[in-house]
């Protein structure tokens, strides 16, 4: 595009005043807002962040954190293994083994039989939540998630589901349950044994 | 001939002859040009040995002032100084350069604050090393941004220079070395008031303006009067006189008056006139400097295209 | 007994002595360097030696003479340093180099040139930069990065 | 003899003094940022996280000191001395409470007499303010350095662009005290107070009994706001700090630097910090100078007093310092060089003919 196309639209920028050019009043106004924050915080406490271990944050609802694999009412696990969640992925990060499913199972084909996701290579997008079909994968809101190792950070079947289990009763599955306005804080995730 | 060899002799007696020798010697080894099949590592190593002997040679020449600590500050500043004169000559790099230059003036404002001079040393720092040779260094490291040129390596006829300004330093170390202690001035060149109280043998003032405009213009004349009234050095006889009547040991400093306040009323009194002309100096280096820096000339007449050196010209900044 | 100055004949000599050292190393290197920028250096270092002198005599005298002289040679070289920083940097748009000797044809009528032959035969040889210049490049993802044994040196001489 | 011990004993207190209070201005610098970004700050090291800045030296100290292999190694180690040094000795000429006829004195034992504890180190030089000057415009060469022998783009960049900014913003800094020292007649940082104290209580309409109003912001507050804005550019405080911008030059002509050497320049800047909010409050604020204090009183509750006078005041220039950087965003360059060459030096040579022109009319 020419820089004398007609189609362009040139914007001026505002032409300071008298007293916004020889800045001293502006900058006192700046420094009014910047005022009323400092005491704000040093006299009123009214800052906005937490003092993390002690106090928790609780994130809103849509907040994505780690992935949980939901239970059915009967325990099992709600994934069929239709792969579609590994297929939206964008970053490549899940990896699911599906089997035949057993014959007391009626309602699906198959089942998975291992569940990995590489929580250092997600990008907490979403993308496999909106994919599945039984909503069996869902993010929840657990930010504090460490390890010692890349190969900890590794999510299994087993541990998803312990996801699950923790965050069961802060977070009822999305479509089966309205959510809480504001759920009680998470706790942190017991270590679990591989 | 007796003549010649007589000089030749007492030119040779002088010690300072050989601290000019070897000074001379060094720089010329020291200086960047090819110095033949010798390698370059070797003749600047025996370029620096040589300097060194030269320069003790001739602090040998040097002699202190009585108490320890500015004896010990004078040759300190003096060594530094000189060090630094010589490496601002030889070195390679320009940035280097810049930086000797600046430990000299360093060390010549810490003279000037042996000679009782703190304004003048404070000013020497602001107006040298804060500004002068900072946008020097702006200057080099926008222009040599890659390294020693090979004009850096090369000096111009480097033995001619070395001996043109090694004579004139033995010439004036030889005009220096008359200066006997005490013995053709007189005995009472230590006294206080040397000079002082006799301002007519002094240097042209500019309160002798006033008689050499004579003018039959009495208000002109008032003016002249006015402005240019010797009153500092008044001031400072009487303060003198009066401090050396009643604290004698006070007198040991020579310059009582506070030394801003001094420079400031003689300036302002008896050399009214040079202050004003350096006053126009400044003002006329400003409009050149400016006028030079015009940035609407072409700066790069090589490219020969006239429409485009026009268009230099004339852009928009 | 009259009352003794510290600053004796014999310091006044010092004095004189360290500026007609500055003085004529300032000469020496105005004469024989190429950079037009150290060629004004060594000029102000002339003009030190001759402030480091007037100051000595202004303190030997007991006067503020020397001083004040010294101040106008600040003036001066105030002046100076700027003229000549204006006129270096017109110069070095002109010619891309801070080399004097480009500006032969400014000199003088009847002053013989030097010649560029003898100029580029007195340079120093230098030291050459050990290897090519070379850059870290990426490599593809996954795959370690060859690693030179010594990474920095490479890189600029 | 005895002025030379008592010289060097003021040196060590003020040095000591200065750079504890730097390590704990880091920690104030950190707290005021938190605040005005409604966040908490640093408080897990003791009450008041009064042993972060322990932690932070013994970090500087322990961590590892990268020397880059391209470096030009002899300017690359000399560039934060320089900083430090040139920080640091501007202290000589600074006063810290009263000195002359006002400061108390203690008799000595063993008859070795009475000695005069002046609150300076290098008491009675009459060109005070501008040795500050001088030293202050050797701080440039630690910046230019740092930038040239890193061989590196960015601080390259930071090094040209500090050495254009500190020689501009020297000659604003300079025009703008001059009506100051006019007034007081003395570039003697003493002299200075002692007129503001003087002034303040000599005014008339019974001004003189409020005391303050001959300082130097209500004398001449253009000089003052000229003054304060080239201190921010000298010092390389936020709305003027571009050699270090850390958004586009990766923090400029410290960008080689780690450990120790980078803890160096730091402890520079936060030096300059000090000295410019010690002047500023010398010049412009009085000094020691409160209603209720003059340069009568002799001996050493008052003296005391007015030392803490003046360090509380320069506490709160300090304070006030940290509270404009996170209020200002930084200056365009073209911007910063408009500002001193169109704007403050015009109007600083204004405001000093205006006083000269009015001292001579209400003097002679």
């Amino acid at each position: 595009m020419r820089a004398d196309d007609p189609s362009l639209k040139r914007i001026e920028p505002p032409t300071l005043k008298w007293h916004e050019k020889v800045y001293v009043p502006t900058i006192l106004q700046g420094l009014a807002v910047t005022g009323r924050h400092i005491l704000g915080v040093a006299v009123a406490s009214q800052q906005v962040t937490v003092q993390y271990p002690e106090e928790q944050h609780v994130p809103s609802p849509n907040y994505r954190g780690v992935h949980r694999l939901n239970k059915d009412e009967q325990g099992r696990v709600k994934c069929v293994a239709c792969m579609l969640c590994a297929t939206a992925c964008p970053a490549h990060c899940i990896d699911i083994v599906g089997t035949t499913a057993p014959p007391e199972w009626p309602d699906r084909e198959k089942y998975p039989a291992s569940f990995v996701i590489d929580e250092l290579r997600c990008i907490y997008c979403g993308m496999c939540e909106e994919a599945c079909p039984v909503e069996a994968i869902e993010l929840t809101g657990l930010y504090d998630i460490t390890g010692l190792s890349r190969e900890e950070m590794i999510y299994d079947k087993a541990k998803l589901l312990s996801v699950y289990d923790v965050t069961r009763d802060a977070e009822p599955m999305k479509y089966t349950q309205v959510p809480a306005e504001a759920s009680a804080p998470t706790r942190i995730l017991p270590p679990l044994s591989h | 001939m007796d003549v010649i060899l007589n000089f030749i002799g007492s030119v040779l007696g002088m010690t300072g002859t050989y601290a000019v020798l070897f000074g001379g010697l060094g720089t010329y080894l020291l200086l960047p040009h090819r110095h033949g099949a010798i390698r370059p590592r070797a003749a600047h190593g025996a370029g620096l040995i040589a300097v060194a002997l030269g320069l003790l040679i001739y602090m040998t020449y040097w002699r202190p002032p009585g108490l320890l600590l500015p004896a010990v500050f004078l040759y300190v500043f003096g060594a530094t100084s000189v060090i630094g004169a010589v490496l601002t000559i030889t070195s390679r790099d320009p940035v280097a350069s810049a930086l000797w230059f600046a430990s000299v003036v360093l060390s010549t404002a810490g003279l000037f604050l042996l000679a009782e001079a703190p304004f003048l040393a404070a000013g020497t720092i602001i107006v040298y090393a804060g500004a002068v040779i900072v946008t020097f260094l702006f200057v080099i490291m926008l222009a040599q941004m890659e390294g020693k040129a090979d004009y850096d390596r090369a000096a111009r006829s480097p033995g001619w220079a070395t001996l043109t300004s090694f004579i004139i330093l033995w010439c004036l170390l030889a005009s220096i070395a008359t200066l006997k202690t005490g013995e053709k001035v007189g005995t009472g060149i230590h006294h206080l008031a040397r000079n002082r109280l006799e301002p007519e043998k002094q240097l042209l003032r500019s309160r002798d303006l006033e008689a050499y405009i004579g003018s039959p213009d009495a208000n002109m004349t008032g003016v002249v009067r006015r402005a240019v009234s010797p009153m500092s050095l008044v001031a400072d006889a009487r303060l003198a006189e009066g401090e050396a009547a009643d604290n004698p040991e006070a007198t040991s400093v020579l310059v009582h008056r506070p030394n801003v306040a001094g420079i400031a009323a003689s300036m302002y009194t008896d050399h009214l006139a040079s202050v004003a002309i350096a006053g126009a100096l400044l003002f006329v280096a400003l409009v050149g400097a400016v006028a030079i820096t015009n940035p609407r000339m072409p700066v790069r007449p090589s490219s020969s295209d006239p429409a485009q050196r026009a268009a230099v010209g004339s852009v928009r900044p | 007994m009259p009352p003794t100055d510290i600053f004796t004949l014999e310091v006044l000599r010092d004095y004189l002595l360290i500026g007609a050292a500055l003085f004529a190393l300032g000469i020496l290197g105005f004469l024989s360097r190429r950079n037009l920028i150290v060629m004004f250096l060594s000029a102000e270092m002339m003009l030190q030696g001759v402030a480091l002198t007037l100051v000595g005599f202004g303190r030997y005298h007991g006067n503020w003479t020397g001083q004040i002289l010294t101040i106008m040679i600040l003036t001066v070289a105030a002046c100076e340093a700027s003229i000549a920083l204006a006129l270096i940097v017109i110069l070095y748009n002109r010619r891309s180099s801070l080399d004097v000797t480009l500006w032969q044809e400014i000199r003088e009528a009847g002053v013989p040139a030097t010649p560029a032959s003898l100029i580029s035969e007195e340079a120093e040889p230098v030291d050459a930069a050990p290897g090519p210049e070379s850059y870290p490049h990426l490599t593809p993802a996954g795959v370690e990065p060859a690693h030179p044994v010594e990474p920095w040196i490479e890189r600029r001489s | 003899m005895l002025v030379l011990i008592g010289i060097v004993i003021k040196m060590l207190v003020v040095v000591g003094v200065t750079q504890g209070a730097v390590a704990y201005l880091i920690l104030v610098e950190r707290k005021v940022a938190a605040y005005a970004q409604d966040r908490i700050g640093p408080n897990r090291c003791g009450p008041f996280a009064l042993i972060q800045p322990l932690a932070d030296g013994a970090k500087m100290l322990l961590k590892e000191d990268v020397i880059p292999g391209y470096v030009n190694k002899p300017l690359y180690l000399l560039a934060p001395l320089i900083a430090i040094v040139t920080a640091t000795i501007g202290f000589a000429v600074v006063p810290f409470g009263p000195v002359g006829v006002s400061a108390p004195g203690v008799s000595l034992p063993f008859g070795m007499g009475d000695y005069k504890v002046d609150f300076q180190i290098a008491p009675a030089i009459d060109i005070g303010i501008v040795y500050v000057f001088a030293v202050g415009s050797l701080a440039v060469y630690a910046v230019i350095l740092a930038g040239w022998a890193s061989n590196n783009k960015y601080s390259f960049i930071g090094g040209l662009r500090s050495s254009a900014q500190l020689i501009s913003y020297e000659i604003p800094l300079g025009l703008s005290i001059l009506p100051t020292v006019l007034l007081a007649g003395s570039l003697d940082l003493n002299a200075i107070i002692n007129y503001q104290d003087a002034l303040g209580e000599s005014l008339p309409f019974g001004l003189g009994s409020l005391g303050f109003l001959g300082w130097g912001v209500f004398t001449c507050p253009i000089g003052f706001l000229i003054f304060l804005t080239s201190a921010f550019a000298e010092t390389n405080r936020l709305p003027f700090d571009l050699p270090e911008s850390e958004q586009e030059l990766i923090g400029g002509f410290h960008t080689e630097y780690s450990a120790m050497k980078f803890g160096m320049f730091f402890l520079g800047e936060y030096l300059h910090v000090i000295t410019v909010s010690f002047l500023t409050v010398v010049l412009f604020f009085g000094g020691w100078d409160l209603p209720g204090l003059s340069q009568e009183q002799v001996g050493w509750i008052p003296a005391l007093l007015k030392t803490g006078v003046l360090v509380g005041k320069v506490a709160l220039m300090i304070v006030f310092m940290m509270w404009i950087r996170w209020t200002l965003p930084r200056f365009r360059y073209d911007q910063l060089m408009d500002l001193a060459w169109k704007a403050l030096i015009p109007l600083a040579l204004v405001n000093l003919v205006a006083m000269m022109v009015f001292l001579q009319a209400t003097r002679s």
